[in-house]
């Protein structure tokens, strides 16, 4: 077992390795900026280091500067969270070089499954649906009109390295091709340095449906279910649930199996998300994600898998405890993600937090490093905490989590659980009627 | 707070050296904290200066914020009103939660109207309770001066029912 | 469905039966006494009512203010929580006359059961093992010493209509006796202006388990299997957990199914608990409390049943919806309840509280009514959260609550967390080797 | 520099130094602080002689008490260093986390010492962050007043390492 873990990271996700940690008795070392010296995080870790000033770029990101706080500490592995250097195989490869064990899968894997146009090749050979689309990069202007009309419009253009919706662009005709293609590539270039694009069928009113891996370091690997996260703005999602209200007992077999047998094809180790779009009982691989989710939450409370614990143990060398057949779902859970944002211009909102009062009951489940007093910086991401609710049927965890979020008191900012609440109460959201266009149309109206 | 085992952030040396410097820039005169099982005080040497006083170091926020916003207004409008209200005037509070009457009957006179002049012990409402008619007393000798509550509208307990003018 | 239910009570119960109405879309009005102006029950209810004056006997415990609080809202029900009307049957009488529906049994199984040892001769007669002691309560010094002669010394001096640990002796020998019993009738006749005393058996080192009890009104009667909640001090719980480790599956089933036999005898109605000392493969009857349980959020941990919501539902006439063979243990909770007093002196410690932060992650789960900048009040019960954990193990459970322990911050009080994380690192505790000794054991050392 | 755990918690020796060199720097007259079983007050009088009192307050077994007692030869070592500090003093803070060298190599010379008159530019230590060895230069020219960290001890970003007097 380690002795000691470093969390290169801040906010909820290093709070959630730290409680992990405690619940299996290794020390840990926070890291921070200059400005989160405040930090729950800070608090709470046996150790912590401060790295560096408050631009990421400088601390939370700065390889050498984790890794000398890892060797000063004498920290045996480092967790790195979601975001930042979490699925930086470099990173990866400088922790094994160093003799840390970096918990997460191997740098070759992240490097493989973090370029997606390579990504969609690979799972392609193992069998795995993926939308119809160039081979890889395209080329050229010409290339990419010839492969949509091949494949049909509309398509979509993205670029290679990309993420978070940059260089991403939606083409319904040849004519529009020319200027579509044009500026995902300086986007794309501008945002990754990288101008490199592939294209693929855009499907209309896709769900976004992921399957949850867990791998040990012998070949088992298990899923732990799916999690659809159809609701989402600008592919940043919001709300997350599982089970998928889109999927039958055979469908949802059907995509776990397959997300599965893709992880194998790369001999995945540790959690992993496989992204899929799903459409109308079809699905496609989109990517996957080769590090802990955001929303990993939903999945603890049906499964009753500590996913973090998991992690560690998985990094460590332990084997898969865990037998396919014996994951069972049990009710529903949903999780709504809590921005320091305006809820309807979606405009960061950073500042002091004058309270902070979280809900709590039955079957409520808040994971945050906010606190009454505690100041939201604007350097970083505007997570500020994600409130997940479990209850035996959707219908009822939709009723827990609108109570959860209306007795949710955070003044001094403003938050988007206004927003949250609009969903919620939507018609086609409590019929699980949703798409990834949902939150589109709802704002638009 | 139990001892943690993690470090504790909470008045480390830096702290208590911006705390000085924040201390000697202002023009107050002492500065104490109390923070878990710390606490602290520091003083500057007695000035001339009359002394301030600035309470609570930690922002004392309620979670009841948008309720003291209305508070506010609703105290600003009961100073404006308390302007022309003399300190002789009586507040009449409901001793109890019921419906508040102003009669003995539905079509009889009420008890008591605005510009009466009322006696100690002279009754000057009634307020039912589970199908009991209580008769409110006035505590004092007096002009009534306002009827807050509506005929046949709840109130609650400690609730500002009339105001009597002891002063005239 | 009820349109309207009136709580009957403040804290964190309050909050409880107000996120069960919320659950449930039924309206909510909170009744609280002037000093509890600032409450979050105030708050977060539909409507509230201020009933009188801090002290309770003027307020929570006054029948008429509480009536005509419902009579001006037009609550249809009311739902008295645990404490101040919860077990009065007057109170459940004169709601019934009112045409409210109380939620809870009827006044008559409250009458019943409230009398200890009336209750303890109805369950003998229904076949429940009672402790060997007198039936009913004892006329006299010269019956209690003949009584006690026969059923072997020690023997422990109950009130009749006793509670809470006020009006008990425990009795070692004749010679003591004649004291005991006199000081336990003055202290009885003081606490409940009622002195009559009963006498029964006393078991060294018992454990205490009560089996959680639900019904409708059709007769249908279910258990939702036991809590151990042994760690107490002066009768006063401080750590439950379930499923109790001292019991076998074959013992557990007899425990519960004697509990259901004992409900049915009464033709119980609504939440109750069955309260049993258990001692080496032995169980007695104890008392049953006719209302929901401080301890409740244990049993919805392991069953994933919510049990306010099936009391309102039960109240409102819903026919029971649970099989008895479908109710599954799923994993280990446990519940800390934290105090406002000195963790070791036990002495009561009111004031504001400073900083008030929750800890999160998961299987955590946090009932409070306390936040920052609230006063806890010299007028009421010390408790200001419970703290609930959940986990795969017993084990898991314990290092789970551990974390949570330590990452609670109440600042400005003093609070008992001292005081649960030595029970926690307590060898005996983790190995489940506990009685209703076991506190006074640890803290005499 | 790593935060140890448990522990070095309370006020030892070097903390209350630490606030003994406050007080001093500033106008301050008095700083009190308590921390767990242990009071600490220190008084400037109106006169130019530091009164220092520090005493524990409830159980006189307490382990800081040892420790208490020697404060004060330690003290008038540190009053007689404070005296001597100006506020043109400069703090070297670290620019990285690292472990903190004062020399070249196991045997060198340390690069400075205490009382050494140094000049921008100059190196005064080096920094291994990753097996690199990070030459930190001086950004002021002046004579080093004191070393804060230990050979071979890790810093954390910003802690400042040196102290140089730029009044020289």
């Amino acid at each position: 077992m380690f002795r000691k873990i470093l969390v290169a990271n801040r906010g909820e996700i290093a709070l959630r390795v730290i409680w992990a940690c405690k619940e299996l008795g290794i020390k840990s070392v926070a890291v921070h900026s200059d400005i989160d010296a405040d930090s729950l995080h800070v608090r709470f870790a046996d150790e912590s280091v401060c790295i560096g000033p408050a631009l990421s770029s400088q601390s939370y990101l700065k390889i050498p500067a984790i890794i000398a706080a890892a060797e000063i500490s004498n920290a045996d592995a480092i967790h790195p969270g979601y975001g930042f250097l979490s699925e930086n195989p470099e990173f990866a490869e400088i922790c094994r070089a160093c003799n840390i064990t970096f918990i997460g899968p191997s740098p070759e894997v992240i490097a493989l499954m973090g370029n997606k146009s390579e990504a969609k090749k690979t799972m392609k050979k193992a069998g795995v649906p993926v939308i119809p689309g160039s081979d890889g990069p395209v080329k050229s202007l010409d290339e990419a009109i010839s492969i949509a009309k091949d494949i049909t419009f509309p398509v979509i253009l993205k670029a290679s390295s990309g993420g978070g919706g940059k260089g991403m662009r939606v083409v319904y005709s040849e004519n529009e091709m020319k200027d579509a293609f044009n500026l995902a590539r300086s986007e794309a270039m501008a945002s990754f340095n990288d101008d490199s694009l592939y294209l693929e069928k855009y499907l209309e009113n896709p769900r976004h449906i992921e399957v949850q891996i867990l791998g040990d370091k012998y070949g088992n690997i298990i899923h732990l279910n799916e999690r659809e996260c159809s609701i989402q703005r600008r592919h940043q999602k919001l709300i997350e649930e599982a089970p998928s209200p889109a999927l039958t007992p055979a469908l949802r077999k059907q995509i776990c199996e397959t997300a599965v047998r893709g992880a194998k094809f790369v001999n995945y180790q540790n959690a992993g998300t496989m992204e899929f779009l799903y459409d109308n009982g079809n699905f496609y691989f989109m990517e996957m994600n080769t590090r802990i989710q955001v929303e990993h939450p939903v999945t603890e409370n049906i499964t009753n898998i500590d996913l973090l614990i998991s992690q560690i143990l998985s990094a460590c060398g332990d084997k898969m405890i865990y037998k396919q057949k014996e994951i069972k779902i049990v009710g529903h859970a949903m999780e709504c993600r809590i921005n320091a944002e305006d809820p309807f211009y979606f405009t960061p909102n950073p500042g002091k937090i004058t309270t902070f009062h979280t809900p709590g009951g039955p079957g409520v489940r808040v994971d945050t490093a906010a606190y009454t007093g505690c100041v939201i910086s604007p350097y970083y991401d505007s997570l500020i905490a994600k409130l997940v609710t479990r209850a035996p049927t959707r219908q009822d965890c939709i009723s827990r989590m609108k109570r959860a979020l209306e007795s949710f008191i955070i003044e001094g900012i403003k938050t988007n659980i206004p927003l949250h609440l609009k969903i919620l109460e939507n018609r086609k959201f409590k019929m699980g009627k949703i798409s990834t266009k949902f939150l589109e149309e709802l704002l638009s109206r | 707070m139990v001892e943690k085992n993690q470090n504790d952030k909470g008045l480390n040396l830096d702290k208590i050296k911006k705390l000085i410097e924040m201390l000697e820039r202002s023009s107050l005169e002492e500065i104490e904290v109390s923070y878990k099982d710390i606490h602290l005080k520091l003083k500057k040497p007695q000035s001339v200066n009359p002394v301030i006083h600035t309470s609570p170091v930690v922002p004392a926020t309620s979670v009841l914020e948008r309720e003291s916003v209305q508070t506010n207004s609703e105290i600003a409008k009961v100073e404006e009103k308390m302007t022309e209200i003399k300190s002789t005037d009586f507040e009449v509070k409901s001793p109890m939660v019921g419906t508040f009457y102003r009669a003995p009957a539905p079509n009889a006179e009420p008890f008591v109207k605005v510009g009466d002049i009322v006696k100690k012990g002279q009754t000057l409402c009634i307020i039912e309770a589970m199908k009991l008619m209580n008769e409110i007393e006035s505590e004092v000798d007096g002009k009534v001066l306002e009827i807050r509550v509506q005929n046949a509208e709840p109130v609650e307990y400690g609730e500002t029912i009339m105001i009597i003018d002891t002063g005239i």
